[in-house]
């Protein structure tokens, strides 16, 4: 912490107004491919390791290299991680959009950039720092291939300085991120040196911007949500693993492959507990999936919108012929292609009722690392106990960006793998219908191939309690019937919400998945600027457990957050909901691209509860959402 | 082709046992509700004597198959063995899954032309270059017979369908295809030639790796087209048809029996004839590309080689590259595949 | 008429009931590939041209030969042409389901029966009618091969003279069968002739079922849905057919095909105005339906269930790209392949939400062969208008059933192309942007390749409204609230609905598809039975046109009948009611797999209108629906 | 291969009009959003080289693609045709509809060896079968370009990802694929052999019928391993490398020239070797079963055999087979694809 303490003795004090301290918002304006997610994850890393609450989100283009990307970091004291839309310290590195990115900027704001850019004509509202990259580049290394890549660790440099972030703490990021490699460490701890230097000589505080030390960190880890879903795909024990390439999921599938290679090798042997299969399509991945889960193993794919489009056919045999299946899907912005690199909760519906005919699947909503880490454990016991596909429904937010998390707990509850029939289970159920009701709770026993349990045929077309083929009206309808039973009883397994009943309240608020943060901040900003109570149901998976009626019921309005247009989640409860509390449904929906932010949650709730007439700014736009024109 | 001694369904060896210690009747199935005189059915009828013969045991056994009349057959042999039939043109990717869970399974899969050569050619090629032990038979009939007799990928350019659409599109030869791919076992037989068609399912039993048959199937009711090279049909020469909409006549099975180097031809019902090449005994089957050439010379005579086409016997199978414990993964205690709370202690400290 | 007149006054008169004249059912339980089709359909064409309002439902295995079929002829003077539930006159050919098939029947039903079967000692309420047709049939001819083929018609025979249906009709129908080949309806006729012979030598007439000519026919046609669809398409100028086989849909493309080489072939050049191709699956024919739509064609593709969960992906992009399609689900009994020969109304859902984000789809129901003709065009009008993929649902009972209908009408309307962009419109819109909302409806203009106007880049991925490529925030909400705004657009474009008010109604019903025909029974039958008041909205098409509230507001309670189990199209009603009006709804539904009929309607309403405690007769279910255990 | 007289982008012709009245930058596209040094750049320069040669119309063209960093490249070339960016591995089924549509465009079709060799083989396969005329490049790299470096079907055996993952597949050989399924114009060449690239786009344009061109294209980001035989690669030698997260070096585009017969080794950033085998000037492409086994053999010897490898210039494509009228479907007028009411009048008189 020396650094630290040096660099808060000696705060330059040019700035007018009262220090901001634990709570701005630092953005990075770069192109992508020049290699500034390094010193991004360093910057946040070394503020988390300050015991500072952090949160980083990453919007990058559809492409390999050559276009903008802006990286925000956001430290906040209160713990807030939702997207903020205003930014406070810009660090303009790109050409082509630093004009946009400095008007976008709010006044007061601190813009470090690079000098040739001569930004600081653009705007006399705000701390402008030209720093001469290319110039202290010279003095890092005269290896100009080297040079090249840590050009960026210079801004971080600037901003230690600047912000009063530890230059120790970064070189522990550093070393967290190159973990053997000393001379990598050290020459990007050399440009840090050169960095903070220049600052200290040349740049002249004059924004109100700090970091300072605190404790909020302890027992937290930083990762990402496909990460922490990965880890809980291992310790779920999946054995089958099926995928083919898509943005956002495939650092879940790469991840949990490192894993798997790291962890799930036979120490004696040298092999697998596990088999992985890079298919050719979604269709292949998940036809996969479902014949190793048939033939009993846990198996599980991953995938975002364009492959749940592609699995339709497969989810429905899924649910009719009852295998188990994990599905993550990692939501990224639609219809079609979309905004492939951009973040939304936009597949609700779409895999809600996947493929034709009376076919419904559960989904379930990790809001957190922690929770893609339990509700893959989660889905995996679902899908075996309920024999169908379960969805697991995160986003990009989730999987991509960096989240602060409690360090993940070790499983207390053994595996589940349900109703599958060994010599015993065939004994109290007597003669095996693999279809039969035997327990009235609509789900079936199952046998395995391989196994010495009695073989069934397994189909999607029409069959009976005894697993035969049949076209009768009567088998059909009995069947059907026990898969809504099924899902019926799924309800009250499924992860049950968090609720949180401000008994003063008469507006309820219902969110799922990333939502939730910008709701926990919205939640605080009514009632300090609106003293507004409101109650919250956080939910967490579909089928609805049957509280969410109980709710709605006590609250005059219940908004529900999501982040599509076409309110989706809500929809599903109108279809279950009595009309009367149907009725008391609003929506607050954002579908820009960019996670959700609680200030259009508090707008928009104020103008609906009719606090105010007009949003504050334009709805879930931020300035510097530039986009680009490439392909 | 391996196990000369030959044991079928009429012979009667039928009532000794095998070496599973099952009789013969353990390897049948439902009764076919496929239309009479159907080349499936005969070649289920293989299956059985196959498996008998090479004393599979049911258990171990998966069928696995799409959807169509030759997709349905899988209910029609081996009754006491799981089942899969899957959505159309899929099966190679549920084939795949179940044998990634149980390496120990025996894998019999069953598709269609049109099942394989249409909407699953994708999952087919990509099957052949995974090498995966299994066994893929294709009842080739050249139409789509449970949808009434489109063409299928494999249908002869100027095959007439009855309402005189003309098939101008090149079939496509799953044999050559396969060995384009790489695949490792790759032959083509003849429904009704009861002597190779069993000899060539045992040595693909005893295959590791994929083992592709094409196996020429007569659809009886459908594929009824002069042009056709792989056609029953029915009353055309000399009666006025009296094209009832839905009747199905009935028909014995054909079956061939001729020796290797020979040419076989085959008359159907309605005088179309089919040219059956055996290979001969000499013939060499691990050359790739002189396999490819055969097929490519008996194809521009009007024939089909008949007989094991292809093999490399030694190529690694999918499952053996994956490195797998020798446990099937689908077994695998808890302990085994969840690690200990170490594990997990060590990753939350590299990430904290 | 002569031969019935005689069969008239000749009429046995042991039957002690009253005669039931032209109200009543025939089924014929045979087995398939036996060629009753023939012999069913001469028999129902013989009736419908007496003037006797008649409607034929094969219910037939997913297989080609050898397996249980049942045919029903259903006369009814009123018009009504649902199925009913009860048999009156069964012929029972089939040794495997003839027991089932007898036990099935009410008493007073006479049986037609194969002799050998021995079936009178089953029940003794019945009329039986032993006949041996194998011995009629070496009467009819010497060619074994022939006579085989005709064994059926002996039936129609002995029905002919046990019901009263002119033998000469059943010629004329022969020959509407088999055009040019006189010998064939030469020696069908003879089949016919010895059936009637003999059962006017040895059965005597003990059962009151009557055919009597009426003159309720005249200007009708007999017609299956797929082929009245095939007529629309043609008509509507179709140049771009691309498909899949797949039962129920593949007659559809295949009469069509028909249809067009004969009707659109240049006459000077031989040359065709359209292009069909079989595609390789689902996914390519739904390609290349939009490819064709694209460059301007008017393109479509039928199919069912499994080939809509298989086109999600490219439903999406003709979604967001806006490219027009038609595509044509014959629906079937779903989830998976399900029952692939069972007619189901289950694909309400999957097709309106088809595709993952934000994506919805205009779908229309045609509840008859009318409806399936003038549909078809209305489909290409609004899919070219719109720039959409336009779904029409119909179902296996309307597609592949016999129908009578009005004959069509020529189109009075010339095609609409939509707004496609020439010089003239170019002028007008000024600076072409493919995806600018020139004219405030949502709509834009679009290019074609080939042609003269300015070329833009089709694409699936975030574009400007100028038709480039584009990720910022602004330009995707602006580009999905338009698309939403032009599916808001569509609502009053869409076919209206047939409303029948009752002044008097509190009950409403709301029916779609080939649910409309048993509602028209039953609203009958409520009044008849219970002296209740209905008022109907047949519903047509989604998006609902505007007036849709005000009907359900017009009533107490709203029952949406359809033939799924998850009340699909009442689910769609609840997402847009206002909650009040949705509290209204009640469903009405029926998932046998067979077609709904009116007295599983009239037996629900008046048990939820709470006039009765039980139902009559089981859900749904009728004796004979004894299916098979084949595969 | 036509037309030997040629004009680069470099040249002074450039200033030049063509056949069709155009200058060279008529038939430029949008700035590049790819890699510096990515093949595929070099291939759009090509294809704008050819169709500026052949003087083809920019608005009778159409560009198809499916989804991947190659898929983007037609938004890079003749920037006044229609595009059509479809989704992934479906390019040939979008393409077959507007070929229907209008039988008169000229289609370019771009896709990747993932588009083409994973997702997209089946709408691949029965496109050659079909014959379509289309010039259907593969820019083909070994990998998922776009979404960052996994193992495409074309990666070769031993290949590694950066997470030691080792590709145990062999590759599809698009080459040998296409001809055997029937594929009239076959070609492979390399992303920076502007002369040979050029001349097989221009004779590729001038095939009536499906041209198929796979065209080995580094991908300067992600194939970066030893084992590759497609690839670029950076710093690897003697800097330790750096592991930053995103950071995607600059390259120079790699060109090469070399004669007819020749083998020419391609020496990639990382020391890893190409070897190109120009098919020699006595080389007979329309020899199938030739063109198969050259390229067999020189994939067994580490080679690509570079150059026109099959033509079967007299089939007849689709489009033809399909009788069309003159005028493309869909300029014809409401007068000739309404029947008159004459004709509706029969049918329903006929069902009356
Ligand atoms: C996705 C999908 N599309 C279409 C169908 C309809 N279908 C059932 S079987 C079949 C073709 C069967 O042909 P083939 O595989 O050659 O089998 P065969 O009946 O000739 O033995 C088709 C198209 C289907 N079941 N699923
Ligand atoms: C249905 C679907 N699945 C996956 C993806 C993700 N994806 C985009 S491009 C691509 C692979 C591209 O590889 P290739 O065709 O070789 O192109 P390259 O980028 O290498 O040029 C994948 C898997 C997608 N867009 N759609
Ligand atoms: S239709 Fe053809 S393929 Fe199907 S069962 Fe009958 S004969 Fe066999
Ligand atoms: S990632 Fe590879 S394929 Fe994609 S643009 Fe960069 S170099 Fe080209
Ligand atoms: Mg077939
Ligand atoms: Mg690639």
């Amino acid at each position: 912490m020396a650094a630290y303490d040096v660099a808060v003795e000696e705060r330059p004090t040019a700035s007018s107004a009262a220090p901001v301290i634990n709570d701005f918002s630092i953005q990075v304006a770069t192109v992508n491919g020049s290699g500034s997610q390094t010193a991004n994850l360093v910057l946040l890393r070394a503020i988390f390791q300050m015991g500072v609450p952090v949160s980083g989100k990453n919007l990058f283009p559809s492409n390999i290299a050559g276009l903008p990307t802006w990286f925000t970091i956001r430290a906040n004291k209160k713990g807030y991680v939702a997207r903020k839309k205003e930014i406070d310290v810009l660090v303009a590195m790109n050409p082509e959009t630093a004009r946009e990115d400095v008007l976008g900027l709010p006044a007061g704001a601190a813009v470090v950039y690079d000098a040739p850019l001569d930004l600081d004509s653009l705007r006399d509202d705000l701390v402008f720092y030209p720093v001469p990259f290319d110039a202290l580049l010279a003095k890092v290394s005269r290896d100009v291939k080297l040079r090249r890549r840590v050009r960026n660790m210079l801004y971080d440099g600037v901003l230690s300085r600047l912000l009063g972030v530890d230059l120790d703490e970064m070189e522990a990021a550093l070393r967290k991120q190159f973990g053997g490699k000393p001379k990598v460490v050290a020459i990007n701890r050399e440009a840090l040196d050169v960095g903070c230097a220049y600052a200290e000589e040349h740049l002249d505080k004059r924004d109100p911007f700090f970091i300072e030390p605190m404790d909020a960190n302890r027992g937290r880890i930083l990762v990402e949500g496909n990460a922490a879903a990965a880890i809980g795909c291992m310790m779920a024990g999946v054995t089958v693993v099926t995928w083919y390439p898509i943005t956002p999921s495939s650092s879940l599938c790469e991840t949990l492959i490192d894993y798997l290679r790291k962890y799930r090798v036979d120490e004696e042997t040298g092999k697998a507990t596990f088999a992985v299969v890079q298919a050719e399509d979604e269709i292949a991945a998940l036809g996969m999936a479902l014949g190793g889960a048939w033939a009993g193993a846990r198996s599980m794919t991953a995938t975002s919108g364009p492959g749940v489009s592609l699995m339709g056919e497969f989810a429905g045999l899924g649910y009719y012929a009852e295998v188990p299946a994990v599905i993550f899907d990692i939501q990224r912005v639609g219809p079609s292609t979309g905004l492939p690199t951009r973040t939304a909760q936009g597949d609700v519906l779409s895999t809600a009722f996947l493929s034709h005919g009376d076919t419904r699947h559960p989904l379930l909503f990790p809001s957190s690392p922690e929770e893609c880490y339990s509700m893959a454990m989660d889905a995996f016991d679902l899908a075996e106990r309920f024999q169908t596909p379960v969805f697991v429904l995160s986003d990009l937010d989730l999987g991509m960006n960096t989240w602060m998390s409690a360090k993940f707990g070790y499983p207390s509850k053994p595996l589940d793998r349900g109703k599958v029939l060994d010599a015993e289970a065939l004994e109290k159920i007597g003669r095996f219908g693999r279809y039969r009701d035997v327990d009235g709770d609509g789900i079936p026993w199952r046998s395995v191939p391989g196994t010495p349990a009695p073989a069934y045929f397994c189909r999607g077309s029409g069959h009976n309690e005894w697993g035969q083929y049949s076209e009768r009206s009567d088998d059909y309808e009995k069947n059907v019937d026990r898969l809504a039973r099924k899902f019926e009883t799924a309800r009250d397994w499924m992860p049950a919400p968090e609720v949180e009943i401000d008994r003063r309240a008469t507006v309820g608020i219902i969110a799922y998945g990333t939502s939730h943060w910008a709701v926990v901040e919205g939640r605080d900003q009514l009632l300090e600027e609106a003293d507004l109570q409101t109650s919250y149901y956080r939910l967490r998976a579909y089928p609805f457990r049957s509280g969410l009626a109980s709710f709605v019921e006590r609250h005059e309005h219940v908004y529900v957050v999501e982040q599509n247009r076409d309110a989706q989640l809500a929809s599903l409860m109108r279809l279950e909901l009595k009309a009367e509390l149907a009725g008391r449904l609003r929506s607050v929906l954002h579908y820009a691209g960019v996670p959700i932010d609680a200030r259009t949650i508090t707008d928009d709730i104020l103008i609906q509860e009719g606090y105010r007439a007009e949003r504050s700014v334009a709805h879930g736009r931020m300035p510097h959402e530039a986009g680009v024109g490439g392909e | 082709m391996t196990s000369p001694a030959r044991t079928t369904a009429n012979s009667p060896a039928n009532k000794k046992t095998n070496r599973a210690g099952l009789e013969l009747p353990a390897y049948r199935g439902g009764k076919t509700t496929l239309c009479a005189g159907c080349g499936h059915n005969a070649i289920s009828e293989r299956i059985i004597d196959a498996c008998f013969a090479m004393g599979i045991e049911p258990d171990r056994v998966i069928k696995l198959s799409g959807i169509g009349c030759s997709s349905k057959s899988p209910a029609y042999f081996l009754g006491s063995s799981h089942g899969f039939n899957a959505v159309h043109g899929r099966m190679p990717s549920v084939g795949t899954g179940a044998l990634l869970a149980n390496h120990e399974l025996v894998a019999i899969g069953v598709s269609g032309d049109g099942d394989t050569g249409a909407i699953g050619i994708g999952q087919f090629v990509h099957l052949m270059r995974r090498n995966l032990p299994i066994v893929y038979v294709i009842e080739d009939n050249g139409c789509y017979g449970l949808t009434k007799g489109q063409f299928s990928p494999t249908a002869d350019v100027g095959s007439t369908l009855k309402t005189g659409v003309v098939n101008d599109l090149p079939p496509i030869d799953t044999c050559a295809l396969a060995i384009q791919l790489g695949a490792t076992f790759v032959a083509r037989s003849f429904s009704g030639d009861k002597k190779q068609l069993t000899a060539v399912l045992k040595a693909a039993l005893a295959h590791r790796g994929t083992a592709m048959i094409d196996v020429l199937s007569p659809c009886v009711t459908f594929n009824d087209h002069e042009g056709s090279t792989k056609s029953y049909a029915y009353v055309k020469s000399h009666d006025d048809p009296l094209g009832e909409l839905d009747f199905v006549p009935f028909f014995e099975d054909i079956s061939v029996d001729y020796e290797p180097g020979a040419v076989q031809e085959v008359t159907m019902h309605d005088g179309s004839r089919l040219y059956l090449r055996k290979l001969d005994e000499a013939y060499d089957p691990t050359d790739r590309m002189h396999a490819l050439r055969v097929l490519h010379e008996t194809h521009d005579r009007g024939e089909f080689a008949t007989g094991l086409i292809y093999v490399e016997p030694a190529a690694a199978d999918f499952l053996t590259t994956l490195n797998l414990v020798d446990e099937p993964l689908a077994s695998l205690p808890e302990s085994r595949v969840r690690p200990p709370k170490a594990v997990l202690d060590e990753i939350m400290a590299g990430l904290g």
